[in-house]
């Protein structure tokens, strides 16, 4: 990268919880090249010009969720994101929005993580499957994996709720990612949970608080597609109501 | 660790009906709209004069077809704004669900009791 | 300090941490268990395993088979006793993750389907797509949610392991988030810290891979055995070293050399299989090590194709079409595409080997135990015994759920066991690890941690690569020496408490560099070739060879606290059935296979 | 967890009402949402035709001014140039809320192709199923306005 001749100006969102009252910003010239992430730009800003800058990142291969970030404004993983796409611009990193800012670039999603661990994802064995042995696998066909297989791509990288405006506005909202999942595990031949889901799924902070925005669905990295997770979500949790109203719980 | 079951999905089935018409059938209703806008209707002459739409609101299936249309647009449209103004970090309170679903339920009978009455009338 | 006390403190919440977690939860549901990991637990690299994990299924498989080919693909340096265990319990564990909801990928009837894979005899690899790590991690991670026992310590740091009298204690850690260090006292410890791959610069590991367990018990003296024995995966990007999945071969996929030749057939892989019709244990289904070795010598001959980026092979996908690429490597499509601009649909992906996996690690016997009493290693950062001196493919997906759950139920029985334990040496002990920490933000200096992990990354390709010789080694001894002196020069500029990365990457690195010393060690006094450690010195080439006789043992690196370098000794291998033999793939196999079948029939005949 | 001391201090940025004119795609958004606004113009328009409707004289062979509440309506008010501009809006409106609307019917069904595949009915067969709605509907609405007359 040293040799490269092409640079971009990259302004960084700094904020240091012990020294600033609120973020500021840091602008570095970064040189670049073809292959050059946004994701090895900060490694070259922490590596030469500003050590003290903190970011999250693992993989660098898109599939550990940890550099989601907001690239121009728009959630993305920094990883997958490449300075050869914003050629003749400046960029402007900054934290994932709709987040406490922890540190830097460094956001608090413990309220992500905190979802996710609430809508019960994993398999509920049905009262048959209770006591399957550790010999045989639950039957499940290509079609019926093919079901939920998109809704069970999420990294949890926090891209969605960035995206999310009904997150950003009411952060009781259980969000995407979160509902995708538990729609995920509904729908799974193997489960016999749902029942147990479903009062998360109905209630005024599950699917109904989405508007479908759609932006989610676009800001994906793993195209996972919540939006659509979540108007199935919304077509099952009404069907659930229909069926409530005439045979009551 | 959640709150009751919502009574949104009544409102979302509506809306979605609506939006369905909205889409479908009302760009063809604006067009008449604005086709008769042009032909300076009367009693017997232009499009939507007199007796065209005595004919209409007279036919039961007709009338129908536009009190669904005036009903579900009307609900679509408020659901929307009530959402709308959440939208615009307006903090949405039980005062603005009942104006905004009490305008769509005013309207909506307003349409209805309109549209009897003519039909009423007309036989 | 806050203090926590708690059963077991599992360090690490990748595949092994979160499996040993729940195998704790379920054996126990009254024991307090802390699951501390320096990233949230998706974020372990677990997530990035592709291919898929090993357990015998078809009706033509049998664990002896499996067993075989572990051992004989390990150069026969395997725990025999181990991998039996193993063999035997990875069925179970794969079943188990599939209840738990992952998604393995099915065959039409709705069976579980799998697939070929390098030095397998068998197709015998379960597999998700290819993203089978990142399905059992996500599994693994929600399915341990239902555990209330379970207390997760999500990005906190360990700084040491708290050890009185020999016996472990408990970890310290720092809270990245708070900033804050916490003191976790614990009757069993577990470490599940994975491998030590960022020693090198060109690997396909993530950032967090940085050793720590591996360091932590090295420092307490815990012997770390086979250290040199550092697998090249054949096929990473060019330029950037992401994995491209083993499971691109054992879906078909060729390599070819700049002549468009598939130079495998000259290395004892071959005859050549057909294109499209990969054969177990021929060509590009070689254990890896061999497939590593033959781009060396292909780039040594001048055969390899020359990228700006650097020399590369190409792994060709195309034949396999379009739909099929999509279902079974969905992953390798969107990677190939972002990080090389090239659709494997369309056109060969440039490849090279990048260093993979740590083979060694902490000492345990085959019940996950380490020397020192209550501590527990599994998972990448242990030398359980059953990858020798080579690992196969999809072996070490299911290694961490088979010892994680082994490592789990071992750290709960000792826990039911104990009283609670508290004393004033442990918060000593806490207080100085904290302290220690601390004092780097006075360290005054010009060195750079940049450049530090640069010298040493370059150094240990150099000497402690695919091929090794005395000289190189010697070199790269002397820089990861001088890189421990610079170590200790190396200023912190951010002087905050709040996800400090700059000072947990400087513990981190002090972590790697005593990792890179084991390995350089370790390969410089064995003085033979054997698996992925093959040496080209040695008088009149006599380390090129394997060489039972001195060196069918395990490396054994302990700490010497006065020189503060391993010393090096060695511990026996322990052979069952499988006894020693030449290791053979392709055609010689078959060959020998048949030898030793009439052998055995003669045999039968004389009785 | 009882917290010694912590050294975190979150900053947890103001939401503002204007957020969605940062991004065109939430522009779009809002843009979309907007269009409720015309709907309901259209519904109180057509309501307000009915309702003049109502108020007219309803015999046989009426009078112009038996029918001047009507006649206004459809003249004055549907014919007022104001009113039209506001209807050709309306228009726009309900188009591209129909084009917004109907790009979610697919997401919303996900349906395969036969019982053994894994490939699901593509989006097209859906969204050519809403834009053929439209369609037809706009044939039926415009016949029987016209033919009628």
């Amino acid at each position: 990268m040293e040799q490269s001749k092409k640079t971009m100006k990259i302004t960084v969102v700094r904020y240091r919880p012990e020294q600033d009252e609120k973020p500021w910003e840091q602008t570095f010239d970064v040189p670049y090249i073809h292959e050059t992430s946004v994701l090895e730009a900060l490694f070259y800003i922490k590596d030469h010009f500003e050590p003290s800058l903190s970011f999250r990142w693992s993989c660098r291969m898109a599939v550990c969720g940890s550099c989601g970030m907001m690239v121009n404004g728009v959630p993305h993983l920094a990883c997958k994101t490449f300075l050869r796409d914003y050629e003749g611009k400046e960029m402007h990193i900054a934290p994932l929005d709709n987040f406490p800012i922890e540190r830097d670039l460094v956001v608090d999603i413990s309220d992500l993580i905190e979802k996710i661990e609430r809508i019960k994802p994993y398999i509920i064995p049905a009262e048959k499957d209770k006591n399957m042995p550790l010999t045989k696998a639950y039957r499940q066909t290509p079609q019926q994996m093919e079901a939920y297989r998109q809704f069970a791509q999420c990294i949890n990288c926090g891209c969605c709720y960035a995206a999310c405006p009904q997150y950003k506005l009411n952060k009781d909202f259980i969000g995407p990612a979160a509902l995708t999942l538990l729609y995920r595990y509904n729908i799974d031949n193997r489960d016999g949970g749902k029942a147990l889901r479903m009062p998360y799924m109905n209630a005024e902070e599950g699917v109904w608080s989405c508007t479908s925005v759609g932006y989610c669905s676009e800001v994906c990295p793993k195209h996972v597609d919540p939006s659509a997770a979540l108007l199935l979500g919304k077509k099952m949790s009404a069907t659930d109501y229909v069926i409530r109203m005439f045979k009551p719980e | 660790m959640h709150s009751p079951r919502s009574d949104e999905p009544i409102y979302w089935l509506l809306f979605g009906a609506g939006g369905m018409v909205l889409g479908i059938a009302i760009p063809a209703v604006l067009l008449v709209l604005l086709a008769a806008g042009f032909s300076s209707p009367t009693i017997d002459a232009g499009l939507l004069n007199f007796n065209q739409v005595k004919g209409l609101l007279g036919n039961w299936f007709m009338s129908l077809c536009l009190f669904g249309t005036i009903f579900l647009v009307v609900w679509h449209a408020c659901h929307r704004i009530y959402h709308t103004l959440h939208d615009l970090t307006v903090h949405v309170t039980k005062l603005h669900w009942f104006v905004f679903y009490g305008l769509a339920a005013a309207l909506s009978f307003a349409a209805l009791a309109l549209q009897f009455l003519i039909y009423c009338k007309l036989f | 300090m806050e203090k926590i006390q708690t059963d077991v403190a599992i360090v690490g919440a990748g595949g092994t941490g979160l499996r040993a977690a729940i195998a704790v939860a379920q054996a126990n549901p009254s024991l307090r268990i802390a699951l501390i990991s320096k990233v949230y637990p998706m974020r372990s690299h677990t997530v990035a395993a592709e291919g898929g994990a090993a357990g015998v299924i078809r009706d033509d498989d049998s664990y002896q088979k499996h067993f075989e080919d572990t051992v004989a693909g390990g150069d026969w340096l395997c725990e025999q006793d181990v991998v039996e265990y193993f063999v035997r319990h990875t069925t179970e564990e794969l079943f188990q993750l599939e209840h738990w909801g992952c998604p393995w990928s099915r065959k039409p009837d709705g069976d579980v389907n799998v697939r070929r894979f390098g030095g397998m005899k068998v197709p015998r690899t379960w597999f998700a797509a290819d993203k089978s790590g990142f399905h059992m991690l996500h599994t693994l991670f929600q399915a341990s949610i239902q555990f209330p026992s379970i207390k997760r310590f999500d990005e906190h740091f360990v700084l040491d392991l708290l050890v009185e009298e020999g016996v472990c204690r408990g970890v310290v850690c720092y809270d990245l988030q708070n900033g804050i260090f916490r003191q976790i006292n614990a009757k069993s410890v577990v470490i599940a810290t994975g491998g030590a791959g960022r020693a090198y610069i060109f690997n396909t590991d993530g950032g967090i891979v940085t050793g720590d367990g591996i360091a932590l018990a090295y420092r307490h003296g815990v012997p770390i055995r086979d250290m040199e024995f550092v697998q090249y995966h054949p096929t990473g990007l060019l330029g950037c070293g992401i994995l491209m999945t083993e499971g691109c071969r054992g879906e078909g996929g060729v390599l070819y050399n700049k002549d468009g030749y598939r130079y495998l057939q000259d290395y004892g892989l071959g005859p050549e299989t057909p294109v499209g019709h990969p054969k177990n244990k021929y060509m590009e289904l070689g254990p890896r090590d061999r497939v590593s070795q033959a781009f060396w010598q292909e780039s040594k001959k001048g055969r390899t194709i020359k990228y700006p980026l650097g020399e590369a092979v190409h792994l060709d996908l195309t034949h396999l079409g379009e739909k099929y690429l999509h279902e079974r490597l969905p992953l390798i499509c969107e990677l190939a595409q972002t990080y090389s601009g090239v659709d494997p649909v369309k056109q060969p992906v440039p490849v090279r080997p990048v260093v993979h996996y740590t083979m060694g690690g902490i000492e345990t016997d085959g019940k996950t135990a380490t020397r020192m009493p209550g501590l527990y290693a599994a998972g990448e950062c242990a030398s359980v015994g059953i990858h020798g001196a080579n690992r196969l493919g999809s072996n070490s997906l299911v290694e961490t759920v088979v010892f994680g759950k082994v490592a789990g139920d071992e750290a709960a029985k000792r826990a039911e066991s104990m009283e609670d334990f508290d004393s004033k040496e442990l918060d000593r002990q806490a207080a100085e690890a904290e302290k220690r920490a601390l004092s780097l933000f006075d360290v005054q200096g010009d060195e750079s941690q940049y450049k530090v992990r640069t010298d040493m990354g370059e150094s240990m390709e150099k000497g402690v690569g695919i091929y090794r010789e005395e000289t190189t080694m010697k070199e790269t001894i002397e820089v990861l020496k001088n890189c421990k002196e610079r170590l200790k020069k190396i200023p912190l500029s951010d002087r905050g408490r709040v996800f400090n990365t700059e000072w947990m990457n400087l513990i981190e690195l002090g972590y790697t560099l005593d990792c890179a010393q084991t390995m350089v060690y370790s390969a410089i006094n064995r003085k033979e070739s054997r698996g992925s450690h093959q040496r080209l010195d040695g008088p009149n080439g006599a380390y090129t060879q394997r060489d039972d006789k001195k060196f069918l043992k395990h490396t054994l690196a302990i700490l010497n606290k006065e020189t503060g370098l391993p010393d090096i000794s060695y511990s026996d291998v322990k052979i069952t059935t499988f006894q020693p033999a030449k290791r053979v793939y392709g055609a010689e196999a078959e060959a020998a296979e048949a030898a030793r079948k009439a052998k055995e029939t003669t045999k039968e005949a004389a009785k | 967890m009882s917290e010694v001391k912590s050294y975190r201090k979150p900053y947890t940025p103001k939401v503002e009402w204007n957020w969605w004119t940062k991004v065109p795609y939430l522009t779009r958004y809002m843009v979309r949402e907007g269009t409720c606004f015309m709907a309901l113009f259209v519904a109180c328009e057509l309501i307000l035709g009915v309702f003049l409707f109502a108020m007219c004289n309803l015999v046989e062979n009426p009078t112009e001014a038996d029918v001047a509440p009507y006649l206004w309506w459809v003249n004055s008010f549907v014919g007022n140039p104001i009113v039209m501009l506001l209807n050709l809006a309306a228009l726009g409106a309900s188009l591209f809320h129909a084009v917004t609307f109907f790009a979610l019917m697919p997401k919303s069904m996900r349906v395969f192709m036969n019982k053994n595949t894994t490939d699901l009915v593509p989006d097209y067969f859906m969204l050519g199923g809403c834009y053929g709605a439209l369609a037809g509907a706009t044939v039926v609405i415009l016949v029987v306005a016209f033919a009628t007359m």
